[in-house]
């Protein structure tokens, strides 16, 4: 059975990796025989400078969720390549590095330090990080994303996935936007913006007043823009955006992402990315199919 | 895929007063990794209500891992209906413990609130071992109702001095009420708390007026409690630390409780 | 305690209402004396002409939530006022119509055959109903949005109230642009867009393909925008977004909203509105606080 | 807001066979008002797990109203672990019940497909007073093992014909396999369905070949159950018609099985 999908150059052995922001590979905790199983790796996002992050509380369950707003908290991209990159690399996994600048010089800077460095096989750029206190995010207008992913690939050496939030209009045109400036992919959902009131003191739950909504509260609107997506543009998807369990991830497939990512889950049930590849080898074989590729994008739409 | 991720099975459940409950679990293969101040992160429900696990504190590692915990929500109640054969997924031990105290320390002050004691018995557990060590149990409860285990201790050979709210055992007031009990000496007394953010800041208060060394077990609400999801940071002197990863113990003096 | 609150020219004796298509009024089921205690009432949306709705299935659950399509079943704006309104009407308790057109000059005729109705206190502008099949809704376009609510402003001799949808990129600028129309009311938030996928058929469940996601999934991201657009405007908003509680419809409030909806809440707990009027009272007594106003848009922002 | 929204108690759940319960509940406020083909639609957990209640047939409403339900997913599990004493939130009587036969009938063909037995020992429980009627059940089920209580149909008078997919008890095969032993006359004959779809299908063609007149109980999944969502609808050869509202009992050649 091959399970094994390619974005630009890059490949990767199945098609089930972790959402930037929920996989803190800690050596002493993690089951290295376990995490070497991933399609792919990607790492919390890395700004060009350390970023010590919100204030708490910086999360907060919702019914079949939870806010975030942890405001990237990160070493930065000298102290991630210093320090924690060496022990990302020992695991074996493809790592796809999630970057983003405060501003298109940033962002290049960061392109070009990566550039430098060896083993890894993809940059996700974050568009979509709804904690910093943008007015507007790249991921919500087509222009900026279509200049700044162009940018980026005229600098990158390596494929670039341009990851869209979904506090936007149509994102169709921002997937649009993104593939007509030469991503080699598009993942998506980021979270959406949202926040919880604590009525007896009427403030903000979250230090950062607002947060990211994430877990299976949002996945029938993630599945709804992968789907959208997948069918707007030629290059390959990362879907992600509440799963929990490899039914979750097959919708996500079937809707036409060539790839998953688990996030929340991971809170929940660290096993999840493992029984998401299992349930997927599963359904393959129950279904008789021999290539991932015939499950990708197998959905019968005809009362689309 | 942590190492640490495992269902065990329930052992007994047991009610020792209103809404405070003992759970034993059955958890050989991790028994032994145990150290006083670490916790397991359980799931309450194999369900999405609540969505996240819920962290404790080991409240001993003797023959099974025991968890005293107070119910006090929807997945604290969920806990409270589990019984005698039934599974459960337990993530741990996670965090870092408390140090034990060095060869120079005589006195051991334990400062708990509420269901801040769950933390001492398994420490009390190990240090009862060092002979020379006196063991204090400082503790502040809302009231006399809510008889705690306190048997474990005395066996433990752990003084101990009461304080509730409502007086009907022990002191009337809070639990500072009961520092004029000890004779801290900064060269040999050490400190350790935990309870409510509010009460913790006056141990530390406390500890500093006398310039005493102490470690606090600090609490906040918890996603991964891996380290991954950088969710249940705190504000200390040294930035933000993670309770699940950096702590939950935490030296007394660097916590900042203003939050 | 005066709980009442006024949008435009109406007045309501209570800031709880039931969100449009989640409250059909079955005389045989309901018991008046308990229906006549809501603030106000909004039947399900009524267009031109009478619609049978989409396929089944129309519904499907999801994690803290649901999906529907049901494609604005309805009888007419004749066949409602001939048929349905009479009823309505006889509860005595205020009624706001939410209409919807599939074009400007339906709108225009709507509202022409509702300003000859008595006994209605305000119109809702369904704009934002994602289950027509439109490829943009009139709620994901600002000049849209102003063109219309101008020109049913210039018609209706009710108070407008301008019903958005959350599938934008900023929930803000659309309110704007309503308040700016002359609309007397924003009321937020519609379902999102989303689908679910039966990985056993490999179909989407819905007879629509896609439908709206309601319920407290969505809660977070409600709360959200109605604050957003709660200080944005000055017209009264209308909050809802998976209120199934007092404490949730207080988030709303506390956050700015003049009046609250319960909707997808009313098929789980058909008491669910009565059990909100209550529950605000008796947090208005505990916070000693004599007027509704005090408690809406009470929220202590220092960190926003 | 509906009258018809109420707390109840169990009296009893009781487990007939592998996956098969039936829920006793203590509803006299409601009893008296219940007619053959209505349903109640039950809340199985206070959280919002599952999201909506789940509809089900009255299955007898004598002293107390029965439901007679197969445990296929977590609603269900949830009630199969309800015990007497707990309290269940019910909402109901709801539905189009079925329509009696007139004087001219003299046989009364109820054909079930598993758990679609359901409405048709309440319905028996009615038509056993009008002694000039010949009441017979087709019925047809997956395996034996699933041994439904036909005694109350015995001695409700229902002649009884079972058909089983493994033939481990009565006819080997579908409920259609049982046609044969009835003698249907136009004039005399009403047929009553309820099972899956396919199989009310064929019961369907049956009746059209020999021009019966018939009814079927027919099942959507429900968000209300109060006519209020319109989510409920199913196809009919007068357009699209809720299930909990317009139905469940619809005019059996009416209903377009497609779907
Ligand atoms: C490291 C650590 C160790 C702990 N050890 C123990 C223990 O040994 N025994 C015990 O009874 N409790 C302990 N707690 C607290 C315990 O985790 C919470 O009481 C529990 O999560 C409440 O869950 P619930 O669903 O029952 O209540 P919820 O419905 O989640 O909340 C009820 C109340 O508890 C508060 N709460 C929720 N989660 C937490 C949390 N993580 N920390 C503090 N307060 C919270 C809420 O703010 C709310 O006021 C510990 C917490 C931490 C972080
Ligand atoms: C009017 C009516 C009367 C019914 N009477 C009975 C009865 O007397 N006894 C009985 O056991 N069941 C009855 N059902 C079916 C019962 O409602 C479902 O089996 C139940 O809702 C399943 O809930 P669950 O959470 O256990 O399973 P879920 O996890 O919700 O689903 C498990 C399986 O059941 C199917 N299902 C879910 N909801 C429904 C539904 N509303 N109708 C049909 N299939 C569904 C799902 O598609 C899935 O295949 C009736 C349904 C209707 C509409
Ligand atoms: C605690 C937390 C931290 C996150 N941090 C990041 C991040 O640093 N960069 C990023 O691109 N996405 C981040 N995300 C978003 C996830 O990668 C993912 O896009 C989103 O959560 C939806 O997937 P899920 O529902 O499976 O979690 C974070 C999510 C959570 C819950
Ligand atoms: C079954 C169903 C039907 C709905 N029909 C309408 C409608 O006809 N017109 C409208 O403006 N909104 C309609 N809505 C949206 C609700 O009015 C409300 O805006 C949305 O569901 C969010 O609130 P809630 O989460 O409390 O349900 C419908 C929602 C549901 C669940
Ligand atoms: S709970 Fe995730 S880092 Fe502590
Ligand atoms: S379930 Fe709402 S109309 Fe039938």
């Amino acid at each position: 059975m091959n399970l094994s999908v390619k974005i630009g150059s890059a490949t990767f052995n199945n098609p089930v990796t972790v959402a930037s922001g929920t996989f803190g590979h800690a050596e002493k905790y993690y089951d290295l025989e376990e995490v070497k199983k991933l399609g792919a790796i990607v790492p919390k996002t890395v700004t060009l400078y350390a970023q010590e992050g919100n204030p708490p509380q910086r999360i907060v369950e919702t019914p079949s969720g939870m806010l975030n707003a942890i405001g990237i908290e990160n070493p930065g991209a000298d102290g991630f390549i210093k320090n924690k990159l060496p022990s990302f690399k020992k695991i074996g996994v493809p790592l796809i590095i999630s970057i983003l600048g405060h501003n298109d010089d940033q962002f290049e800077q960061l392109a070009k330090k990566f550039n430098d460095v060896e083993g890894i096989s993809a940059i996700e750029l974050n568009l979509s990080c709804p904690n910093l206190g943008h007015k507007v995010l790249v991921a919500q207008d087509p222009q900026a994303t279509h200049r700044l992913v162009s940018k980026m690939k005229s600098i990158l050496r390596y494929p670039v996935i341009a990851k869209l939030s979904p506090d936007v209009t149509d994102i169709k045109e921002i997937a649009k936007a993104a593939e007509d400036a030469g991503a080699d992919g598009i993942s998506l959902i980021n979270t959406f913006t949202a926040m919880v009131i604590d009525v007896k003191t009427r403030r903000s739950v979250l230090g950062n007043f607002t947060g990211g909504l994430s877990g299976p509260a949002i996945r029938p609107a993630a599945v709804r823009m992968v789907y959208d997506v997948a069918k707007t543009v030629k290059v390959p998807v990362i879907g992600m955006g509440g799963i929990m369990t490899a039914q979750d991830a097959l919708q996500f497939l079937i809707a036409g992402a060539s790839m998953v990512a688990v996030g929340t889950a991971n809170f929940v049930n660290p096993r999840a990315p493992l029984e998401v590849i299992e349930g997927i080898k599963e359904y393959m074989r129950e279904n008789k199919m021999k290539d991932i590729k015939e499950l990708i994008g197998s959905i019968n739409n005809k009362n689309a | 895929m942590p190492k640490l991720q495992n269902i065990f099975k329930v052992i007994s459940n047991e009610k020792l007063c209103p809404k405070f409950y003992r759970l034993c679990i059955d958890a050989k293969p991790i028994l032994k990794d145990i150290l006083p101040g670490q916790f397991v992160h359980l799931r309450t429900s194999n369900g999405l209500e609540p969505f996240f696990r819920r962290p404790f504190s080991v409240y001993r590692a003797v023959k099974y891992v025991e968890v005293f915990y107070e119910a006090v929500g929807l997945g604290t109640q969920q806990m409270s209906r589990m019984k005698k054969g039934d599974t459960i997924d337990v993530l741990g031990p996670v965090g870092t413990p408390f140090t034990l105290p060095g060869p120079d320390i005589k006195e051991v002050v334990m400062i708990a609130g509420g269901i801040g004691i769950a933390p001492f018995l398994i420490l009390s557990d190990v240090l009862k071992k060092r002979k020379d060590l006196q063991l204090t149990l400082l503790y502040g409860g809302r009231t006399g109702g809510h008889v705690y285990p306190m048997k474990e201790f005395k066996q433990n050979g752990v003084r101990i001095h009461i304080a509730t709210d409502d007086g009907s055992r022990g002191v009337k007031g809070r639990v500072n009420k009961l520092f004029d009990r000890i004779k801290p000496d900064p060269k040999t007394t050490i400190v350790y708390t935990c309870g409510p953010n509010p009460m913790m800041a006056v141990v530390q208060e406390f500890a500093k007026k006398h310039s005493l060394k102490g470690e606090a077990a600090c609490e906040e609400v918890m996603a991964c409690a891996l380290g991954a999801c950088l969710g249940c940071s705190i504000r200390t002197t040294k930035g933000f630390k993670t309770v699940c990863y950096d702590g939950p113990v935490f030296n007394l003096n660097e916590v900042i409780f203003d939050h």
